[in-house]
């Protein structure tokens, strides 16, 4: 049943190749949304069927086939579903049905909307593979499938010359990630001679001592890895031009599932990361990095897209820290709400410009609250969300991320974090209120089109509004209803669900951190996070509400404009890596390729056509002159033997 | 030179020039008087006398056909080739005399050149290389009813010859042997032919006979009517002599054979072991006067009949001959 | 009193034989004379077979003539076949008028 | 005597192996070759192979032999032109090789091979050779001789192919022959291995 999961969107995608364009806009759309939501309905299965069985059991494992083996070294097509994988396997497959459904009336007049629905059941396959693979390697299939599902959707509109280098840009980005990712995999075969998560997470504290260079090295490879494909810094890049594929692929790619894999690659091998503590203070390092410095980013966008997308990559750092603090649950539980807001804010978007046909300016928006009241509606509901004002989904995870990181000692991180909270709720704040509040500052063109959009976008829009309000509440502790309402309790319900995973209370790095926080510590902490975010809110409104311009712009326009352009980063990697990798391969094409590849074959090919013109002669067609050199090899041949 | 006369090896080659002397001899009489026995007896079964003027009941017939050949002239065609011409007689009776030297014409040594222990094999490769005098004979006439009756007889005789071998191998079966002495040995009790496959491959075996010496009605390679005289259109003299003298020296190697292998050879009551050559002989004799009279009883078949017969009928019904023969064998060796 | 003839004079016989058909694959144009240089080649080698067999003790040499055998008598048929249906075509049976093997 | 009837046997095919590659005749050429065809069957009466001597005249002499007459004569093929200079030069050339051949051949006997007074134990035992030969071919060698049906059964068929050329009711004779010659040259093979 577990092969099952990955298995129906990939038929989907036979079917769908098999019968192309007889099966119709609507078959089609059938076709992929009901493959998708039987995924759904059997990860449902599965995870209650998981639930019955006793904590320490809760494993499910189907084995497809043997794939290879080599010696002792064996690898099976083999499919795990545990707690951690059933938390991604839901919101792999619940938020993914939704966007499915979304794309039906989004896409409902794309030319191309059959290739767009297989590309989405195929990332759907190789996300699920990824996410239930029982080792390293079907992982690194479902990681590559999804690297290249994405290259197929950024570029989906290929026609258009931003798209297709947006695609290339990521593929090739995230082709260094997977480079880290598979130095990571040979590095921890190499040691334990398994590629077997259990495996290797066995042999690991035995063939591993904490700290050593080895394992350390591993998981920093591993971590290049998900950087790559989680897009955090250094390599987080291409997820802002990823805006320029579809918004519901931007809404299922960069916002549920696929930068997720990253955050969900260092939970799952938490304990090879607990065992590198140099790693793990990188990941939170770089995690707490990219949440500020993705957010300060985010304020200066007038792309309503670019802005959920610099979001985004910001609300990855918060899951990153969240794991390198230890508290990998809480990354896992911020995961899992952000998939509900995020992919809740790109599709609000998307209805917006789908509204604005096609318009992604925010500063030709505005004004669109009574125009559009049930996007404008969801869309507050998602802000209030990642703003993390309670009781709201946002809130949760983020107190719990922040929380841990203050608990463990991470001050700096801490700070990071609260700052970039800050800014978190300012950015959305100012998305809303640019967008949905003020005066409108549609062209007449627009103004002429506008139209809220069709129920089969919004209902999905409204499911996930309702998750972006209630998600955050399995984190609470409902079976001790008598008890402190904390969040940071050990038995808050996701986490004693995730316990057999990452261990009671968090993995061994955590433990020592996290659950010794005074009543009243907790509180403040409480407390504080929320006072951010009313401040970036109230800042937002008093910059936004009523101005039509732009206010920082004015006041601190050298700010504004490095903002604005991203801190020069893209034209940093530009200079530093692409100009002269491109430059070398100039060089090579010009005299490598063209001189010395093509001249060897060229000359190989003359010498060819030489020695056949001389050789011609001798092909006369008679047998008789045949079998007389026949004859004449012979004798050579025994006087060979004569002489020797 | 008496011990040369003890040498066991020249006392062997000598014993066998005398026994080979002896049977060429007796053959070349055989055969004259058996054209002399053709004539009288188809004469009478066409309700005439036959020769009766040469010597008394025309007994010196014979005779006087050889010598009346002998004196013929000797007639070469123009464009013939000469030494094939030349050859071709020659090849027609050598095969069928090279036969008499495995047939056992009586238990002792005496009475038979050799045993070899492939005689049958012998008698089998002889009679396939019988086909090149008709051929090269045919050929070399540069005479194309000649040569048409060349091809047709080695066709006529290429077929015959795979169902002739196959009717033997039933025999070689039951006797476990290819030895044509240990064959009639084995028939001491119970001959052949009285066995029900031993009786079908007898049959096969005279009808396969008939085709391979040329006789009718099987004669087409010589059917007058349609190719003058067939092969030996152009031949005169002793060189046509010599084509009658092989077709008659095959009839009776042949039939030698077929005594041999289905009717028990020497084998037969009364007589002591000293005189059961007699018995052979009197089974010869019954074989020739078959050959005489199906020859003067049925009409010459046509070319497709020939081969349709041949190939559709004698072969397929050989091979399943051998194919019973052999289960039961090997159910009888199982017990 | 029979004496064996040494086995080197039967291969020495053979090896001759052998040559002689070389020559005629060589020398010769007719493309029937030519198959009948190839059976001297065939039966060259099957008198070694059958002296080895006698010198070595074993039948194997005698079983593999027969295969020999067979594989010549599939030659003959089809290679005359062909000679047959080249004759046909181009009206000689010489090889060296006939270069059908010149692409 | 056997050193003289090797001789004689020895001698001829020698003779005849010359002759049918310098006879400008080839039916010539094919009589010479069924006479050293002969002459090889009284080699292996010598080697003590009666079956194989036997097999040898039956299915070389009298089959195939007679295939290659039949195809002569319906060639109607007379004597061989064998003129002109490239003629000559191929001729000269075959000759030089085949020499150079048989030196090379007689060296390396000479080298390797000493003349060794080389008789096995008498292989054939009572019933003649033919039984121990039918007990190889039908055990140790059961397989290749199944094959060989095969390979007779592919041949037959490709003859009959070949020759029937493209046109119906082309000359229906010769594939009828061809078929009857293949058919004989397989016979003697089963003949002899189920006696």
């Amino acid at each position: 049943m577990l092969a099952l999961i990955p298995a129906l969107p990939l038929a989907a995608v036979a079917v769908n190749l098999i019968l192309g364009d007889r099966l119709g806009r609507r078959g089609t759309a059938f076709l992929a949304c009901g493959a998708v939501f039987a995924s759904f309905v059997l990860a449902a299965l599965s995870v209650i069927h998981l639930a019955s069985l006793p904590p320490g059991a809760r494993t499910m494992v189907a084995d497809v086939y043997t794939w290879m083996r080599v010696g002792d070294f064996k690898v099976d097509v083999a499919f795990l579903l545990d707690p951690l994988s059933s938390v991604m396997v839901l919101v792999v497959t619940g938020v993914g049905f939704l966007i499915h459904l979304y794309s039906v009336g989004y896409m409902a007049h794309d030319a191309s909307f059959r290739r767009f629905f297989l590309y989405l059941n195929l990332f759907m396959f190789a996300m699920l593979t990824l996410v239930l693979a029982k080792n390293f390697l079907v992982m690194f299939v479902g990681w590559e499938g999804v690297g290249l599902c994405s290259y197929l959707l950024i570029g989906f509109w290929m026609d258009r010359p931003s798209a297709a280098r947006a695609g290339m840009k990521a593929f090739v980005v995230n082709r260094i990630g997977d480079f880290g990712f598979l130095l990571g995999m040979l590095t921890l075969f190499a040691w334990t001679g398994s590629l077997d998560y259990e495996r290797v997470f066995a042999a690991a504290p035995i063939v591993f001592h904490p700290g050593t260079l080895a394992i350390t090295f591993a998981t920093l490879a591993l971590l290049l890895g998900a950087t790559g494909k989680s897009a955090q810094i250094p390599l987080y890049t291409w997820l802002p031009d990823a805006m320029e594929g579809p918004t519901p692929v931007s809404a299922l790619i960069h916002a549920a599932t696929m930068v997720t894999a990253g955050v969900y690659m260092v939970a799952r091998c938490h304990i090879l990361f607990t065992m590198a503590p140099f790693s793990l203070e990188t990941v939170a390092v770089i995690g707490a990095a990219t949440a500020l410095f993705a957010a300060t980013i985010g304020v200066a966008q007038n792309d309503i897209k670019r802005v959920l997308a610099y979001s985004t990559v910001s609300q990855l750092g918060y899951m990153f820290f969240a794991c390198g603090v230890g508290a990998f649950g809480a990354g896992i539980f911020h995961l899992m709400t952000h998939a509900f807001f995020k992919a809740l804010l790109f599709l609000g978007a998307g209805s917006v410009i789908h509204a604005l046909s096609g318009e992604q300016d925010m500063r030709k928006m505005g004004g669109l609250a009574s125009r559009l009241p049930w996007t404008h509606g969801v869309m507050l509901v998602a802000c209030v969300a990642i703003a993390g004002i309670p009781p709201f989904a946002g809130f949760f995870s983020k107190d719990e991320i922040l929380s841990a990181a203050f608990a463990s000692g991470h001050y700096g991180v801490w700070v990071a974090g609260l700052l970039g909270a800050v800014l978190t709720a300012f950015y959305m704040f100012r998305l809303y209120f640019l967008t949905f509040r003020g005066s409108s500052r549609l062209t007449h063109e627009a103004e002429h089109h506008l139209h809220e959009s069709p129920a089969v976008m919004v209902a999905p829009l409204v499911v996930l509004a309702a998750l972006s309000v209630v998600g955050g509440f399995v984190g609470l502790p409902f079976q001790e209803g008598g008890r402190r309402l904390t969040t940071l309790e050990g038995g808050a319900a996701l986490e004693r669900w995730l316990a057999p995973v990452f261990g009671e209370g968090g993995a061994a790095g955590a433990s020592h951190a996290v659950p010794h926080l005074s009543f009243t510590t907790e509180w403040a902490l409480i407390a504080v996070s929320v006072a951010a975010a009313a401040f970036g809110i109230a800042m937002a409104s008093r910059a936004y509400a009523k101005a039509a311009g732009e206010p920082i712009a004015e006041k601190a326009p050298r700010l504004y404009g490095l903002l604005e352009h991203k801190y020069w980063i893209d034209e940093l990697y530009d200079t530093i890596a692409v100009r002269p990798i491109r430059a070398l391969g100039d060089v090579l094409w010009r005299f490598w390729d063209e001189k010395i590849v093509d001249g060897t074959v060229n000359g190989v090919a003359y010498v060819v056509e030489w020695a056949s013109a001389v050789l011609r002669v001798f092909q006369t067609g008679f047998v008789g002159t045949y079998a007389l050199f026949l004859t004449l090899g012979v004798a050579a041949l025994i006087a060979h033997y004569l002489v020797r | 030179m008496a011990a040369f006369w003890h040498d066991p090896n020249v006392r062997m080659v000598f014993w066998a020039l005398v026994k080979i002397l002896v049977i060429l001899q007796a053959m070349l009489g055989v055969v004259s008087y058996m054209i002399y026995a053709e004539r009288k007896i188809a004469g009478h079964m066409q309700a005439r006398v036959g020769p009766n003027r040469v010597g008394p009941l025309g007994l010196f017939q014979p005779i006087a056909d050889v010598a009346k050949l002998f004196f013929k002239e000797e007639f070469i065609p123009d464009g013939a080739n000469k030494v094939i011409f030349h050859i071709a007689p020659m090849l027609a009776v050598i095969p069928a005399l090279i036969v008499f030297s495995v047939v056992p014409f009586g238990p002792q040594d005496a009475l038979r050149v050799t045993d070899l222990n492939v005689g049958l094999l012998l008698f089998l490769a002889m009679s396939s290389i019988g086909v090149y005098a008709i051929v090269l004979g045919g050929w070399s006439s540069n005479n194309k009813y000649a040569l048409l009756g060349g091809l047709r007889s080695s066709a006529q005789m290429i077929s015959y010859e795979l169902p002739m071998g196959l009717s033997c191998i039933p025999v070689i079966l039951l006797a476990g042997s290819l030895s044509l002495v240990e064959i009639v040995r084995m028939q001491e009790h119970w001959w052949f032919v009285a066995t029900p496959f031993g009786l079908l491959a007898f049959a096969i075996f005279m009808i396969t006979a008939l085709a391979e010496t040329n006789r009718a009605p099987f004669d087409l390679p010589e059917a007058e009517a349609e190719l003058v005289a067939g092969f030996h259109t152009e031949y005169s003299s002793m060189k046509f002599g010599l084509f009658f003298l092989g077709e008659f020296a095959n009839v009776i190697s042949i039939s030698c054979i077929a005594v041999t292998l289905f009717l028990g050879g020497w084998n037969g009551p009364w007589l002591p072991d000293a005189f059961k050559f007699v018995w052979f002989f009197l089974k010869l004799a019954a074989l020739l006067f078959f050959f005489i009279w199906v020859r003067w009883t049925y009409p010459r078949l046509r070319y497709d009949q020939l081969m349709n017969l041949g190939w559709k009928v004698l072969l397929p019904l050989a091979l399943a001959n051998v194919l019973v023969t052999a289960i039961v064998v090997w159910w009888r060796a199982q017990g | 009193m029979m004496h064996d003839i040494p086995l080197a004079w039967m291969l020495a016989l053979s090896a001759t034989v052998f040559v002689i058909g070389v020559v005629g694959v060589l020398v010769r144009r007719n493309a029937l004379v030519i198959f009948m240089s190839i059976e001297l080649m065939l039966n060259a080698g099957n008198l070694a077979f059958v002296a080895f067999s006698r010198a070595l003790g074993s039948l194997d040499g005698q079983v593999f003539v027969f295969f020999v055998m067979t594989v010549a008598a599939a030659e003959v048929a089809v290679g005359l076949a062909i000679i047959v249906n080249v004759f046909r075509l181009k009206e000689t049976i010489y090889v060296d008028e006939i270069n059908l093997l010149k692409g | 005597m056997t050193l003289a009837l090797f001789a004689a046997f020895a001698a001829l095919l020698v003779g005849c192996s010359l002759m049918v590659i310098l006879h400008r005749n080839p039916v010539a050429s094919a009589l010479f070759l069924v006479l050293a065809f002969c002459s090889l069957a009284g080699l292996y009466l010598l080697l003590h192979a009666e079956f194989v001597a036997m097999v040898q005249v039956i299915v070389y002499a009298g089959a195939i032999m007679v295939l290659f007459l039949f195809v002569i004569m319906y060639l109607n093929l007379r004597h061989d032109v064998e003129q002109g200079i490239a003629v000559a030069v191929r001729r000269g050339a075959g000759w030089i090789l085949g020499i150079l051949l048989l030196a090379e051949t007689v060296a390396f006997f000479k080298g390797r091979w000493a003349e060794g007074p080389v008789s096995a134990p008498d292989l054939a035992p009572v019933a003649g050779n033919t039984q121990a030969i039918g007990q190889v071919l039908y055990t140790r060698y059961l397989f290749p001789f199944e094959i060989t049906s095969v390979l007779l059964l592919v041949a037959m068929v490709g003859a009959v192919v070949i020759a029937k050329g493209r046109g119906p009711g082309l000359h229906p004779a010769a594939p009828a022959a061809d078929a009857a010659a293949d058919a004989k040259a397989a016979a003697p093979d089963h003949a002899g291995g189920e006696a």
